[in-house]
């Protein structure tokens, strides 16, 4: 490869590895941050991706796809395209919703309850999402998958220097959701997910209304799955039931969080770079370490490995010293 | 409010595996029974065969899972990729090892398979009794030993069954296989319902099995010690019963049942795939929950219930949706009842 | 058998409060009043149900039978987070401190009313969230100076010693500014040192904050320096209450410490309904 | 102090020595020593949070001794895992959950006898005996027993070893007066067949009356001891559980 080729192919790295951080920032609030244990993040990034696609992708060539007939007819409502890509900004939006609004329900169910209640049914509810988009062709296509998903101010910009304009979206994306992330985890309302998670008793004798936190942390996480998901969707341009499978939109993202450093933001981004870097630079080795498989093993040994060796990842969590605001 | 969490000398590990049968179940037996009944001429008979095969399965899984989450306390997230290594491990026996001592059979009397399948399953479920336990040892003992809660086992489970995939995607690959099999004709009863002889063969190793679970639980001296841990485990040690033997015995068992319910579920739909396992973790921990976590007769009549009814929906709602029709019923018990049917289970 | 408290009118009445765990009944018709302002000790054998009955009033365990009112309000019923709100606190016997978040942080959780408890406030209201954490660290490390622990603000609450997490406990609570204050067993574990600060701060808080005490406590001669009245509970009742002095020279309390015989059983049974009795004066 | 009542050290069956432990970081015991003789009742008495039930679990292996000596038999058993010092024959009941409740009451019993080899069943039978409430039904579940039968449940399942020591943490708590009186002739009855007892007690005036001896803990230091019935008149012991 020339200096250009790693130089486009840096930058499609980091596209997806910004990506990824967000979904990581997103499980840091959850796990990290409140001890959720969320193992269905795959229903949460089918959902937001599949919300902005469908609200920005034309509707398909009915000759072509009978059974297709609901994606996309509401991008043509023409008197919301003020020539900006407004739709872009519209899809992500209800990305963020759908997937608060569904975590929601969940979390109103099984917050209540023992704790890994909530991973069952983050399980169910991501292989709900899945078969729904599998089996409703008339939504989204089924396996067939959605094509043709547009480029935000795609005809700005020539398709080959597209990734750059993209990137810049990615990174102020990634910007927006970790401070809004690290100013919601640095405020009160922070300390109180961090007491929940070190103990729910005490932090109910401390007057906190458990269950309320719980159910806002567990939406505010799945709504940055969301935002994550939108835009994954208009950088892939094409989603089937396929894409998300759980390696690559679950095991990946808990192996980033683990890794870098649950119960901190950077350490979420950090792990997400690393660990996208191992994934994706492994291909690179010869032969048998090549092999996608292997780096599937990987993933797996990882996290058991984080959990036994190094529970903090390598950041860890930063101890919150009092800012000094009267002492001394 | 967990009520455990304000016992914290106790830590959260005193439970309780529900083996009382009250008239308030036997009311509640009674009115599901009648249900049932009075919904059966609106239903098709042959569905409610098929679920009952299905039930067959996702019983000898729940089973061996309740099990794992009554005594160690834990929701093992691996136990599906417990299933998948089970029945891989046998393809390997029954598809080379085998074939090299000269082995090969398929077609056995009525069934798809051959008498090498009926060698290999023993040599496959004892595989995965040994990996459990080496898991045990490798990861698990060392994380309860440093105290750590239940939600950090259930996400260390997570990692062991993304390994254990991966492995069996590095050995395999992500292909579709099939045990060694011949095509046979299906048993053609009244009312349009027909039996495949897998199925038969299906629901007599679930019967043996679960009635062994039962012997075990409640004849031997380690089933006995078994529910003893499970309902106070300090008193156990106490007792000099020998806790980690207690902890290894209940991984052989759950695994030992995994594996044959990972078998028995490539026969019955014909083929393996390396995310069987995982897919079908949904039923499984529907048919736990439903039944009362850590009650393995709960889990039982659960999975029937599971089986039948999302076999039974597909008359009316596409039949790939089955896995959330279980998980429908989950969610539906959590907002109802969310310690189980039998109300032996903990919240 | 004593009368009722000198000091203030009753912020706290229980009636006829019961508790079953399964078969066992652990609080049994059990009724007492806590005067404003007072120390008050609950005393008794272990298994009378002393912490269950704190259990009952917090809010952690609801109650089969009976009422509490407090401050002139039902709370029975209401969760731990919904007492507090009515600013009854309570310490648990094991201090459960959150490990890892610091000393200060710790305190700083408990105030009511965080605007940055919001999560919109937290994004768009930082500054107002500033200075109300000015506000709250503030009192939070004079609360600390006030139990002696302010040297150790930015330390792990987790590597704290028994004592020092008892002390944290105690902070904990008047961080919350409190009417009323439950601690269960603040002295168990707690080296004299350590205790004779403990017991400075309670007796401060006491007095300049006004804070009514129950105390739960084994160490009697804690209790009879720190406590007037003292209630003394048995088989899940109330048995005797009076001043230190008068516990100690009550017959039946001793009965009911050292195992009565079965004529004693009769003499608790009749001292239950005095008990009630009381309560009901 | 009271006089040793027994022939000499190599006749005590079970000795502590400034045995110091606790939970965590708190400390309980700060040096507690008891003696135990063949074939005799111990009762150790004294305030809420002495650590009385804390020596117990030190001495059974549940609680980590961190400084001192146990020794049963003639062997050092500090350190032992439960269940090695439970099949020496040193047996413990929990003053509470001492059954196992979803078991039946024959199935306690086995599961109290884990750790023999040899056919038990005569045994069980023994038990039946000593505590013919038992025997009535031995399939019931232990949970739906009285807290009386629960209680002598508990001591026969630590009997079923056949053990020379059983330790009972107050055996007589949550009872009514005349279960308390049949659970200590039952102990009585235990101790004539020659099973050594330490009792820990808050009903100190019956646990006395039939001890040999008695100790008195205070804030995990022993402050009193001996024999049964003169602990019992002495004015002292009162003062400390009210202080003053």
């Amino acid at each position: 490869m020339d200096v250009i080729g790693i130089f486009n192919y840096g930058v499609g790295f980091v596209i997806m590895a910004g990506i990824y951080a967000i979904f990581a920032l997103g499980l840091n609030i959850h796990w990290g941050f409140t001890g959720l244990f969320n193992i269905g993040i795959a229903g949460f990034f089918a959902l937001g991706a599949y919300t902005a696609a469908l609200l920005t992708t034309q509707p398909p060539d009915p000759a072509q796809f009978e059974d297709f007939r609901f994606g996309g007819n509401w991008s043509e409502i023409g008197y919301l395209d003020l020539g900006f890509d407004l739709w872009f900004f519209l899809g992500i939006a209800a990305a963020a919703v759908v997937c608060g609004v569904i975590a929601l329900v969940i979390g109103y169910v099984t917050l209540r309850l023992r704790d890994d209640y909530l991973a069952i049914a983050t399980l169910g509810i991501a292989e709900t999402v899945r078969l729904f988009f599998l089996n409703e062709k008339w939504v989204a296509n089924g396996s067939k998958g959605l094509y043709r998903i547009p480029e935000f101010l795609g005809h700005v910009v020539s398709p080959e220097n597209y990734d750059y304009l993209y990137l810049a979206v990615v990174l102020a994306a990634l910007g927006v959701v970790f401070l809004a992330a690290q100013r919601a985890v640095q405020s009160p309302w922070g300390r109180v997910l961090r007491g929940i998670r070190e103990d729910e008793t005490a932090a109910a004798a401390s007057g906190k209304d458990v269950f309320r936190f719980k159910l806002q942390a567990f939406i505010l996480g799945a709504v940055i799955m969301g935002i994550g998901g939108a835009l994954f969707a208009h950088h892939i341009r094409f989603l089937s039931p396929l894409t998300f499978d759980p390696l690559l939109a679950t095991f990946v993202i808990w192996a980033m969080l683990m890794v870098g450093g649950s119960g901190n933001n950077r350490g979420a981004v950090l792990g997400a770079f690393v660990v996208w870097g191992i994934w994706t630079g492994t291909q690179f080795l010869p032969g048998f370490f090549a092999d996608p498989n292997l780096r599937f093993f990987m993933i797996g040994v990882l996290i058991v490995a984080a959990i036994l060796l190094r529970p903090g990842g390598i950041l860890g969590e930063t101890r919150r010293i009092a800012r000094g605001a009267d002492r001394e | 409010m967990n009520q455990s969490a304000l016992n914290p000398g106790l830590r959260d590990i005193v439970r309780r595996i529900a083996l009382g049968w009250t008239p308030a179940h036997t009311t509640i037996a009674i009115v599901v029974i009648a249900a049932a009944i009075g919904f059966l001429p609106f239903v098709k008979m042959g569905l409610v065969v098929n679920g009952v095969f299905l039930g067959a399965i996702i019983a000898l899984g729940a089973v061996g899972l309740t099990l794992i989450y009554g005594i160690l306390n834990f929701a093992n997230v691996a136990h599906g990729d417990y299933m998948t290594m089970g029945a891989y491990a046998t393809l390997f026996v029954v598809g080379s090892l085998l074939p090299r001592l000269g082995i090969e059979s398929s077609g056995l009397g009525p069934f798809s398979f051959g008498y090498s399948l009926l060698i290999a399953l023993p040599i496959g479920v004892a595989a995965i009794v040994i990996l459990a336990i080496a898991l045990e040892v490798a990861v698990y003992r060392r994380l309860r030993n440093r105290g750590v809660n239940a939600v950090v086992l259930a996400m260390a489970s997570l990692g062991v069954a993304i390994a254990l995939r991966g492995l069996v995607q590095m050995i395999w690959g992500g292909a579709t296989y099939q045990y060694p099999r011949e095509s046979r004709q299906v048993f053609q009863l009244p009312m349009d319902v027909r039996v495949p002889p897998d199925a038969i063969f299906i629901m007599v190793v679930t019967v043996v099995l679960v009635a062994g679970v039962y012997l075990v639980l409640n004849r031997t001296r380690m089933g006995k010690a078994m529910r003893a841990t499970a309902d106070n485990p300090d008193l156990a040690l106490v007792s000099g019963i020998d806790t980690r033997r207690v902890v290894w015995w209940t991984w052989a068992m759950g695994a030992a049942l995994a594996a044959t319910a990972g078998i028995l579920l490539a026969v019955f739909q014909a083929q393996l795939q390396p995310i069987m396992g995982w897919r079908f973790l949904i039923p499984l921990f529907a048919a736990v929950i439903l039944g009362g976590i850590g009650n393995p007769y709960g889990a039982l009549v659960a999975a029937f219930l599971i089986g039948v009814t999302s076999e039974v929906s597909t008359q009316w709602i596409n039949p790939s949706y089955k896995p959330a029709v279980a998980f429908a019923m989950m969610i539906g018990m959590l907002l109802v009842r969310p310690r189980g049917i039998f109300g032996g289970g903990r919240n | 058998m004593a009368n009722v408290p000198a000091s203030g009118e009753a912020i706290l009445q229980v009636r006829n409060l019961v508790k079953d765990f399964g078969g066992v009944r652990a609080v049994d018709h059990c009724s007492l009043e806590v005067g404003a302002g007072a120390i008050t000790g609950l005393i008794g054998p272990n298994g009378a149900g002393k912490t269950t009955l704190f259990n009952l009033v917090s809010g952690a365990l609801p109650p089969t039978a009976g009422r509490i009112v407090f401050d002139g309000r039902r709370i029975d019923g209401m969760g731990l987070h919904q007492t507090f709100g009515r600013g009854l606190v309570r310490t648990f016997q094991i201090p459960r401190e959150m490990k890892r978040m610091t000393v200060l942080e710790n305190l700083m959780l408990p105030p009511g009313g965080q605007l940055g408890e919001r999560l919109w406030a937290s994004w768009f209201l930082p500054w107002q969230i500033k200075r109300q954490e000015r506000r709250i660290e503030t009192a939070a490390l004079e609360v600390l100076e006030f139990v002696r622990l302010a040297h150790l603000a930015d330390e792990y609450a987790g590597n704290l010693s028994g004592g020092q997490k008892k002390l944290l406990e105690l902070a904990r609570t008047l961080m919350a500014e409190p009417k009323m204050v439950l601690l269960d067993e603040p002295a168990a574990g707690v080296n004299r040192t350590l205790l004779r600060d403990l017991s400075d701060s309670i007796l401060a808080a006491s007095v300049e904050r006004g804070i009514t005490f129950i105390i739960i406590e084994h160490d009697m001669q804690f209790v009879m320096r720190m406590c007037d009245p003292v209630i003394v509970m048995a088989n899940g009742a109330v048995i005797a209450e009076g001043t230190p002095a008068q516990v100690q020279q009550n017959p039946e309390v001793l009965e009911a410490y050292l195992g009565g015989t079965v004529q004693g059983g009769a003499v608790n049974g009749g001292a239950v309904q005095g008990g009630a009795a009381v309560g009901a004066a | 102090m009271g006089a040793q009542c027994k022939g000499g050290r190599l006749l005590a069956l079970l000795e502590a020595l400034d045995v110091v432990a606790g939970y965590g970081e708190t400390e309980i015991l700060h040096g507690v020593s008891l003696t135990v003789g063949d074939g005799e009742i111990v009762t150790i008495i004294g305030p809420n949070g002495c650590g009385k039930s804390t020596l117990l679990k030190a001495i059974v292996g549940l609680v980590r001794v961190r400084t001192g000596r146990v020794t049963f038999r003639g062997s050092a058993i500090a350190g032992w895992p439960p269940e090695r010092i439970v099949r020496g024959g040193l047996c413990y009941v929990p003053q509470t959950s001492n059954v196992f409740a979803s078991l039946s009451i024959r199935e306690n019993l086995e599961m109290g006898a884990f750790v023999r080899r040899d056919d038990y069943r005569g045994r069980i039978d023994e038990m039946f005996r000593l505590f013919p409430d038992l025997g009535l039904r031995p399939g019931q579940k232990a949970g739906s027993l009285s807290g009386g039968q629960r209680q002598m449940l508990a001591i026969a399942r630590a009997l079923m070893l056949d053990p020379s020591l059983v330790l009972l943490d107050e055996p007589s708590a949550g009872l009514s007066p005349a279960m308390v009186g049949m659970v200590f002739e039952r102990i009585r009855e235990v101790n004539q067949s020659g099973v050594a007892v330490v009792l820990v007690e808050q009903n100190a005036r019956e646990a006395l009356s039939m001890s040999n001896r008695g100790y008195v803990l205070v804030a995990g230091e022993n402050r009193l001891e001996d024999a049964g019935e003169d602990l019992l008149n002495n004015p002292e012991v009162a003062s400390l559980y009210l202080g003053g």
